[in-house]
């Protein structure tokens, strides 16, 4: 049974994983490839370290989570690293698909005043 | 006195002369004056022994294991050299007081004066050969210092270099010449050497070592073809010339052939080789001094000859004709030096030493004129001078000599005829100065000089007619012992008496007189054909060209060699490496390829492995975009990381991925600075021949892994694994091998570590460095210096981080982790912190003073070590133990963890230097640091640009040469 | 009391991750990390001068819930739309605007953003007023802003800026 | 266990630390704990030299771990010898940069000292993978000296230097890997046992690694064709550091010696005498070439670093020789030329900085204030360097080529060996002319104040004194260093005394 | 697996020299990088090549691989790291005194 | 059964990996490329986290551990170089 379980566990995470790759490669620019990765970090990487904390806990040497540390640092990184490389694309302005919004859209309330509460 | 202080005397008196000299100028004539009483009356009470057929010995141990010891030697031919050598000097220290002016130095001329007769007499009186050596290059030096007395005219300073440049080699030549003979004798002792003839002549290597010992001796003595060094010379202060270029430092190369006479002459190649290059020095001087106008050139070409004259005599080889040798040593020193000096009294009064100017002198200083006709007279070979009687038994012995040498007339026409053209030259000498009409223009009127300045010429034209009318009483006594000094034996069968009858040899002295009145008569056409002819002769262009070509050659090769290229520079390096190794490798033939079982590959390694091979391989072609070339090198490293893991190295992993991050961080902190880009076309560098050799290093490293990996091996590995736990208190090998069995090692990598970050600091002090305000592509950098999303999560990561560094330094004993691996999590968390709020934030709030950091981690390292000392163990002895404490149960403490604590501090404090300086630069070469602007309109450059117009400026120049 | 311990919610955080670092439960360890999580905020005080508080921690855990369901449905969901055909992708830009002032919940809400598959903030205004996000496919931009503020924005407001 | 075999490594680096740690000392406290770390360090050299003379070899088993597992210190005749010239040298350096060139930069006595560290270090280990550690940590130190005080020329020489010498390491450590993998050790006498017994299979393995490992130690010591980044190097150093160097080409040339002797000696088996074919050859080209390049040196501090160039080229020729008497020539060359090149650095700038903007180009220039004292200076320093009688340098000259006399190379080494001493007199001839001959008249007599004038020759007399006594005491150097030479021939001692049954713990 | 590693060590050797030789400072340094990484793997291949053998002493181990050239790595690498950033923090010292980046201060031609 | 999930898993990771590297090569864009290799990076927790499985060991974890903290730092470090210049100002 728990066998059955990891197993899962492990296909699931190497499937997301080559997914998040796969969308890495071919995808048409550069926003949408950025998409990719996110879920190889979550989904993918998540279910491969819940499978190793299973397998461990379950090898008689008590209850073994430390790969729950792993997955902590990659979702406290990995949304900044995304974030960042899509400020960097806007930075250079890479082409994109989806059209950008209007200068006044964005640029336009810039100078509103910033109101404290 | 013994002999060694007699020689030290002279080189103490020429500290004493120098240091005197300033209390009055004359006081250093005085001292001279006074050393060289003081030596000579040193010799004096030594010189009976010679005299009574015996050779004084004194040795003092200087270099046993190679046969060099302090040895002093007095016999005839040392002791009339010493009497030559003080005696003449005597007179020229009396000379040249009067001689020198008034602005010129007198403490440097008698201290090298002084200098000179010091080697000189240890030239005479060395038992060692190779004693003897250090004096011989001595007077080179010396001669160097006199001759360059007048140093601001360039003549005397290229004579002073010439003069050197020729006895020098000479000098080594003799070195060489003297290790040979030392060899071949079995010792460097003159009394050795002088016993062993037959042995030396005998060996093999006694024609190399002859040529030598010639060499030597022909420099010294201005032999042709070496003559050309001697005229030049002429540029030194008269008295020097007198002294050193016609008494004693020429005589020294003949004094070298009496010498070793009895060692090395007695074989053809003996007489061929000495005996030629005398008699063609003799007759090339006697012509070419007839010619010269300087009245010094004529007296130096004229000693040119006599010396050839004398060389003939010992190449003879004959007793006689050593004896004839060393009499005219005797006779030339005499008159030779009164000539100069009168010379330079002529040069002294005239203020001219050219004789077409110079007349009729004898109206003006008859009493000079005098003593100059007497010299002259024996120059020329005149009967009751001195010159007469050895030119005499000169002339027998070349009779004598040309039977056996096969020469029939030939050889006693040729001296004949060089003693008829010595009579025109002495003829010259005379009619031509002090008769020949009136003076033409000369600077000043001449009158009769001081007297004291004549005394010492009158003492030697006195001499000149003294052993002239009664040899047998002045000179034969002196003579005797001298040559028996040379032949070591006693003296052969010969008479010195001013007429032995009509014999061949007065017949030739007629002729030569004769011819000799006769040449002068006709020297108009022969001054016409000898200026037409005058450059064949000159060797000196010859060797000026030598001379030029050594240095066009040098600086050729030179310049070769070094381009002052880097890319040469490793190229030749890596290439010399690969030629070695693979010289190494086919020294011995073996196969490549090792029996050892391998390993299977499997595809996920194999698909590792290429993709590190593409990054490695991208990044070659795509170096040109830097930082493309970046992002390649560290998936190269990512993959060496997980290659280390792969092959149970999880501790090598840590390591390198922590490396490899920090240095991806230097190399962008580096990046910012320099240009984007390389060149397309940077400069012509030959990229074939370096695909060529990197190909060849990659693939001599290749070869070499797959030799090594296939090959089974035994390895001191077992030991480790065996005491770590028991030993060293630690599971994890590696780590337990780098703080303990080989902690030595790591201390000297935290101190290269340590050192890496002062020196880096102590690079960027005061480094100027503005970085660009805009990127490769002229777009101004992002407004927001620091992201919030990065600033906040860099909150949240540095206590996480932290934790972990501890974890890692804990554990590392035992499990992967350690001392430099924390380190560098520690700084990667304040990496972070820089990289979110900027290097004044951080650095505002950095709590330590990083030097502090990184000495307090040195010290603890190092005083882990040096507290087992205390306990009587060498240092760096660890120690470990097991503690249980209630509720916090079992635990381990090792002094290791102390140690590497230590190193943990160095790598964070390094680290953080290295970076915190980086960041820095900007900051510094920065007014102030760019203040946020409002978000700009995205996709429009030009705008852009016009909200950042004055940071437009600053730009463009520092990537002038990126585009 | 603040000066001893700035971070209160740091210290048990940090004594429970040292205890999945050395992967043990001992009293040893327990002490050692309190001892740390004790220590170390205290030694990187000046790095995280504000200090953080959590008015509403329950809604806190909803929030937390919520994300990782989304995290769970949407990577379904781009699975599917990264194996299908890319030329069907329809990817916006969507400007968001901010009611949240505090940079910490300001991050927690682009993390969200960004951790859910199929969106991503790509810019962040000077001001923290406007935040532009990517979507890789959605029909409608309006409507994709308006689960932003409302499933995420919200909350958070609550938990970290209640007034 | 005699601890006085670590103290020589322990003295430079906690004087390299103390200036470190909080509350940084004033450049005085800095200036006299360096000089007292150096003299001190002298003071050990010499009780360690005298531990040594008898013969006895000291083994010092670091962390209490026996040889061949654990690294050893191995202090011998040789490295005795060389931790006292070291220490001389130093302190000499030293005396000549506290006199300001030591504030010209960051860090100088730290910089110093661990360059002490590195290259004590270097010759009392036993270890040949230490022996590289101990080189980095000279080297690294050394470029920190080398760019003291910056400057243009400076950093691009330091920029050649630094990337020359990442080369090298590279290649030592592929030639130290390779002996491990095929010997599986590192110590260097178990190194020398097993490459003894090496099966015929994996002689071509070290064989290749020596060669390699020969390479490198070839551009430490500045072999030909390896020598080429010396002279920009040595020429732009700031005057002490330039003095100090003057013993890192000897580092060079001390592991050849070491390593061919020891490992690859003639008991080596089918690995020995394996350089005997390139070490001869190569020095006398480097001896020629370097005079050759002295010959056409523009500046007098360039011509300075062709002469130890050329030094190199003596120095290798004698222990090329391979035999007792070669051995013993050249250690007895070592510390002459060590010092005389040191003087000359130290008095090419004590002349330059008298001739203006001319600095230590070879041009006539203005007549140099105190012309007699460094004119004399300069005489005797050029009758030292270049071999002349009597200093030290003709004396190592002639041993030299007695030490030839048996050797089928005879000719060759009599031949290069005199032309390069011919050379070597005309381009000091040619120099010293230039330098104080051709002065022009110049109003800038003023006459200088006597103690800073002393303070600034005392150095440089002080090397030169040196070089005297090595020629006062010709006899017991000689005998010294051909007891080093006959210790050095029968490495079995050494074997012995590392690998003694029954290490230490 | 064997000939894969020398593959890789010579591939990056190769590609290190390369660089190394190349006429800007900041290549040279990619180069000497590659060469310190070609090297350090060169070294940790003298222990040969062991998968699953980690040299720390556990009881259920089957073998260890060879620990000594892994400390001797990590020994190296940290003096490459060093090593690296000098030389890095040379060549922006170069850049501004020199003018430009060319490895001899060449000015362009 | 789960070796055979593992060498599945193991199949799709190297795939994965494939991917990327491809990704990282071909760019196009500079963040193209840093994205890559961010990516690498994970794929290698991946990989780690399955060779613990594999081989039943955990002295992996560091490594991955240490991959996720690097990994970071060195995008963020690309990053601010792409918007900034210089990294650390
Ligand atoms: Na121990
Ligand atoms: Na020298």
């Amino acid at each position: 049974m728990l066998e059955y379980l990891l197993s899962l566990l492990i296909v699931t995470g190497a499937v997301f994983t080559f997914i998040g790759a796969l969308g890495l490669a071919r995808l048409p620019d550069f926003y949408t490839r950025l998409h990719g990765p996110t879920k190889a970090t979550t989904l993918g990487v998540g279910s491969l370290l819940i499978a190793s904390a299973l397998y461990f806990s379950t090898r008689g040497a008590g209850v073994s989570l430390h790969e729950a540390l792993v997955a902590l640092f990659l979702f406290m990184t990995a949304p900044v690293s995304a974030h960042l490389l899509a400020k960097a694309a806007h930075h250079l302005q890479l082409r994109s698909l989806a059209p950008l919004p209007p200068e006044a859209g964005l640029a336009g309330r810039e100078d509103a005043p910033v109101d404290t509460c | 006195m013994s002999l060694p202080l007699v020689v030290l005397t002279p080189f103490l008196g020429a500290i004493l002369a120098a240091w005197i000299s300033r209390q009055g100028r004359l006081y250093a004539a005085w001292m001279a004056g006074a050393i060289t009483l003081l030596a000579l009356a040193g010799l004096l009470p030594l010189a009976d022994a010679p005299f009574a057929g015996q050779t004084i010995i004194q040795r003092c141990s200087w270099i046993p294991a190679v046969g060099v010891d302090l040895a002093f030697r007095l016999d005839g031919l040392g002791l009339l050299f010493a009497l030559l050598i003080l005696g003449i000097g005597l007179l020229i220290m009396l000379y040249a007081r009067y001689y020198l002016a008034e602005q010129d130095n007198m403490g440097r001329f008698y201290a090298g004066l002084l200098l000179f007769m010091g080697a000189m007499l240890g030239i005479a009186l060395s038992e060692n050969i190779i004693q003897l050596l250090i004096f011989w290059e001595l007077t080179s030096l010396s001669s160097f210092l006199l001759i360059s007395y007048w140093q601001h005219r360039e003549d005397a300073r290229n004579g002073a270099r010439m003069a050197l440049t020729v006895t020098g080699a000479g000098g080594l030549a003799l070195l060489g010449g003297f290790l040979l003979l030392g060899h071949i004798a079995g010792s460097y002792d003159l009394s050795v050497i002088l016993a062993s003839g037959d042995r030396i002549r005998t060996h093999p290597l006694y024609l190399p070592m002859l040529a030598l010992v010639l060499l030597g001796a022909f420099t010294k003595s201005a032999q042709f073809p070496f003559h050309f060094w001697l005229p030049n010379a002429m540029a030194a202060p008269t008295p020097v010339s007198a002294y050193l270029h016609s008494a004693t430092m020429v005589k020294a190369g003949v004094f070298l052939l009496a010498r070793l006479f009895p060692a090395l002459s007695g074989t053809p190649e003996w007489s061929w080789l000495v005996g030629g290059a005398g008699l063609i020095t003799l007759l090339l001087g006697a012509f070419v001094a007839l010619f010269q106008h300087d009245l010094k050139g004529l007296l130096a070409y004229s000693t040119i000859s006599h010396l050839g004259l004398i060389t003939l005599l010992f190449g003879i080889g004959t007793p006689l004709a050593a004896v004839a040798g060393v009499f005219h040593i005797i006779n030339h020193a005499t008159f030779k030096a009164s000539l100069f000096m009168a010379a330079g009294i002529i040069d002294h009064e005239t203020g001219s030493r050219d004789m077409r100017r110079i007349n009729g002198l004898w109206r003006y200083m008859p009493y000079t004129g005098a003593l100059a006709i007497v010299a002259s007279a024996a120059m020329a070979g005149v009967p009751l001078l001195n010159g007469f009687l050895s030119k005499e038994i000169f002339f027998a012995e070349v009779l004598g000599a040309a039977i056996p040498l096969r020469f029939g007339w030939p050889l006693p026409a040729a001296v004949t005829l060089a003693g008829a053209f010595a009579v025109a030259y002495s003829l010259r000498f005379i009619h031509d100065v002090f008769f020949n009409g009136e003076p033409v223009d000369l600077p000043k009127i001449p009158h009769e000089p001081p007297r004291w300045m004549k005394v010492p010429v009158e003492i030697l034209a006195a001499l000149c007619l003294l052993v002239g009318i009664a040899p047998a009483l002045i000179v034969e006594p002196i003579l005797a012992v001298a040559v028996a000094g040379v032949l070591q034996e006693s003296l052969p069968e010969h008479n010195l008496a001013i007429w032995h009858g009509f014999s061949p040899a007065l017949g030739m002295s007629v002729i030569a007189l004769v011819g000799g009145g006769l040449i002068y008569l006709g020297r108009k056409p022969l001054f016409a054909f000898y200026e037409r002819h005058v450059e064949w002769l000159r060797v000196e262009t010859l060797y000026d060209r030598l001379l030029n070509g050594l240095f066009a050659l040098a600086g050729a090769l030179t310049r070769k060699l070094d381009t002052g290229s880097l890319q040469r520079l490793l190229f030749v390096t890596i290439l010399s490496a690969l030629v070695l190794g693979l010289a190494g490798f086919i020294s011995v033939p073996a196969p490549l390829t090792g029996v050892r079982t391998r390993l299977p590959v499997d595809g996920v390694s194999l698909l590792a492995a290429l993709g590190l091979i593409a990054a490695a391989i991208g990044a070659v072609f795509l170096h040109r975009q830097r930082l493309v070339a970046v992002v390649l090198m560290g998936a190269v490293g990512l993959v060496t990381a997980l290659i280390f893991i792969r092959f149970s190295a999880p501790d090598l992993a840590l390591t390198q991925l922590a490396v490899e991050v920090v240095t991806v961080v230097l190399l962008l902190l580096a990046l910012y600075f320099l240009p984007q880009h390389s060149p397309a076309k940077p400069h012509p560098s030959p990229w074939v021949s370096h695909v060529l050799l990197a190909v060849a290093a990659g693939g001599g490293a290749a070869a070499l892994a797959w030799a090594v990996l296939t090959r089974p091996y035994e390895t001191i590995a077992g030991y480790f694994l065996t005491n770590s736990v028991p030993g060293g208190g630690g599971a994890n090998v590696v780590n337990v091998i780098l703080v303990d069995f080989r902690g030595y090692d790591t201390l000297g990598e935290i101190s290269v570590l340590a050192l890496a970050g002062l020196g880096i600091y102590a690079m960027l002090d005061r480094l100027y460095l503005p970085g660009p305000q805009r990127d490769a592509e002229g777009r101004a950098w992002d407004p927001d210096l620091h992201p919030a999303l990065l600033a906040t999560l860099a909150r949240l990561l540095l206590p996480l981080a932290l934790l972990m560094a501890i974890f890692l330094l804990l554990r590392g004993h035992n499990l992967p982790g350690g001392g430099f691996i924390a380190g560098l999590v520690t700084a990667a968390a304040l990496i972070v912190q820089y990289l979110a709020n900027g290097v004044a934030w951080t650095h505002a709030r950095l709590p330590w003073n990083l030097h502090a950091l990184i000495g307090l981690g040195l010290l603890a390292a190092t005083l882990t070590g040096l507290a087992s000392l205390t306990f009587g163990y060498p240092f760096l002895t660890s120690t470990f133990g097991h503690w249980h404490w209630p509720v916090i149960g079992e635990f381990e403490l090792a002094s290791a963890m102390v140690f590497d604590l230590g190193v943990y501090l160095v790598v964070v404090g390094a680290t953080l230097l290295i970076l915190i300086h980086l960041g820095l630069i900007h900051h510094a070469s920065q007014p102030a640091a760019a203040t946020p602007i409002p978000d700009p309109p995205v996709r429009d450059g030009g705008k852009r640009d016009a909200l950042t117009p004055n940071l437009a400026s600053t730009g463009r120049g520092e990537h002038g040469e990126a585009r | 009391m603040h000066r001893l311990l700035p971070h209160p919610l740091l210290t048990p955080a940090l004594a429970g991750i040292w205890l999945l670092l050395v992967n043990s439960v001992t009293p040893g360890q327990i002490l050692l990390g309190l001892a740390l999580g004790w220590a170390i905020p205290l030694l990187t005080l000046r790095f995280w001068p504000e200090t953080v508080r959590v008015y509403r921690p329950l809604t806190l855990l909803r929030f937390v819930i919520r994300v990782l369901y989304d995290i769970l449905a949407a990577n379904l969901v781009v699975a599917r739309l990264i194996l299908g055909r890319p030329e069907r992708l329809r990817p916006i830009f969507v400007v968001v605007p901010l009611a949240l002032k505090t940079d910490l919940a300001i991050t927690l809400l682009t993390n969200a953003i960004c951790l859910t598959p199929g969106t991503v903030s790509a810019r962040l205004t000077l001001n923290r007023r406007h935040l532009l996000v990517h979507a890789l496919d959605a029909a409608d931009p309006g409507q994709l802003a308006a689960t932003i503020k409302s499933r995420y924005e919200a909350p958070l407001r609550e938990v970290f800026e209640p007034c | 266990m005699n601890h006085l075999v670590i103290a020589p490594v322990l003295l430079p680096l906690l004087a390299g630390i103390l200036p470190l740690l909080p509350r940084h000392p004033t450049m005085r406290q800095r200036r006299i704990l360096s000089l007292a770390a150096t003299v001190a360090q002298l003071g050990v050299a010499l009780a360690l030299a005298a531990e040594v003379s008898d013969g006895e070899i000291l083994v010092y088993p670091l962390g209490h771990w026996p040889a061949p597992f654990g690294i050893v210190l191995v202090a011998d005749r040789l490295a005795a010898w060389m931790l006292v010239i070291t220490a001389l040298l130093a302190l000499f350096a030293l005396l000549d940069a506290i006199r300001g060139a030591d504030t010209a930069g960051r860090h100088f006595h730290i910089l110093f000292q661990l360059q002490l560290f590195g290259l004590n270090g270097a010759f009392l280990t036993g270890d040949l993978f230490n022996l590289f550690v101990f080189f980095e940590v000279l080297l690294i130190a050394s470029y920190g000296l080398l760019l003291h005080g910056g400057g243009r020329e400076r950093t691009r020489a330091g920029l050649h230097f630094v990337v020359v010498n990442l080369v090298g390491s590279t290649l030592f450590l592929f030639a130290v890997g390779t002996l491990y993998g095929v010997l599986g050790t590192l110590n260097m006498a178990d190194l020398a046992v097993k490459a003894a017994a090496t099966p015929p299979e994996n002689v071509p393995l070290i064989r290749a690694a020596g060669l390699v490992l020969f390479g490198v130690f070839a551009l430490k010591a500045a072999l030909l064709p390896l020598h080429l980044w010396l002279p920009t190097a040595y020429a732009h150093a700031s005057a002490p550091v330039a003095a100090l160097f003057a013993i890192m080409t000897k580092v060079g040339a001390y592991s050849i010696l070491r390593v061919y002797t020891l490992i690859f000696g003639a008991g080596a088996g089918s690995a020995a005498r394996l350089i005997e074919p390139w070490l001869l050859p190569l020095a006398l080209a480097t001896l020629i070439f370097g005079m050759l390049g002295a010959v056409t040196s523009t500046h007098l501090r360039q011509q300075a670093a062709w002469l130890v160039v050329a030094s190199v080229g003596s120095l290798l020729t004698a222990l090329g020789l391979n035999n007792a008497a070669g051995i013993a020539a050249g250690l007895y060359y070592l510390p002459h030329t060590t010092f005389a090149a040191a003087a000359l650095f130290l008095l090419a700038d004590a002349i330059a900085r008298r001739r203006g903007e001319l600095g230590d180009r070879l041009d006539p220039g203005p007549a140099i204030t105190s012309p007699r004292l460094l004119g004399g200076l300069f005489f005797v320093t050029a009758v030292a360097v270049a071999g002349l009688p009597p200093l030290s340098g003709f004396l190592g000259k002639f041993l030299t080529l007695r030490a030839a006399l048996d050797h089928p190379f005879l000719p060759w080494v009599m031949g290069a060996v005199l032309a390069a001493g011919l050379l070597g007199l005309i381009a000091l001839a040619r120099t010293g002319s230039l330098l104080f001959y051709r002065a022009l008249p110049s109003e800038a007599g003023a006459a200088e104040v006597w103690p800073t004038l002393a303070r600034e020759t005392v150095p440089i007399i002080g090397l030169l004194l040196l070089g005297l006594g090595l020629t006062v005491g010709a006899g017991p150097a000689l005998d010294q260093t051909h007891a080093i030479a006959t210790q050095m021939l029968q490495p079995q001692a050494y074997l012995q005394a590392v690998l003694k049954p029954g290490g230490t713990p | 697996m064997e000939a894969l590693m020398a593959l890789i060590i010579g591939v990056l050797t190769a590609c290190g020299v390369y660089l190394a030789l190349r006429a800007r400072t900041f290549p040279v340094v990619l180069g000497l990088t590659f060469l310190s990484y070609a090297v350090n793997l060169f070294l940790f291949t003298m222990g040969r090549l062991t998968i699953g053998q980690p040299p720390i002493i556990a009881a259920r181990a089957t073998g260890y691989a060879d620990p000594v050239p892994q400390a001797l790595v990590l020994t190296a690498i940290v003096i490459s790291f060093a090593m690296t950033a000098f030389v890095i923090v040379l060549a922006l010292k170069a850049r501004a005194d020199l003018g430009n980046d060319h490895v001899d201060g060449r000015r362009e031609p | 059964m789960l070796n055979i999930a593992v060498s599945i898993a193991f199949t799709l990771v190297a795939a994965a990996f494939a991917l990327s590297g491809w990704r990282l090569l071909a760019g196009p864009s500079a963040p193209d490329r840093i994205l890559a290799l961010d990516t690498l990076s994970i794929n290698a927790i991946a990989l780690l986290a399955l060779l613990g499985i594999q081989q039943s060991s955990t002295l992996y974890f560091e490594a991955a551990l240490l991959i996720a903290l690097m990994g970071f730092v060195g995008t963020v470090a690309l990053c601010k170089f792409l918007l900034r210049g210089d990294i650390i100002e």
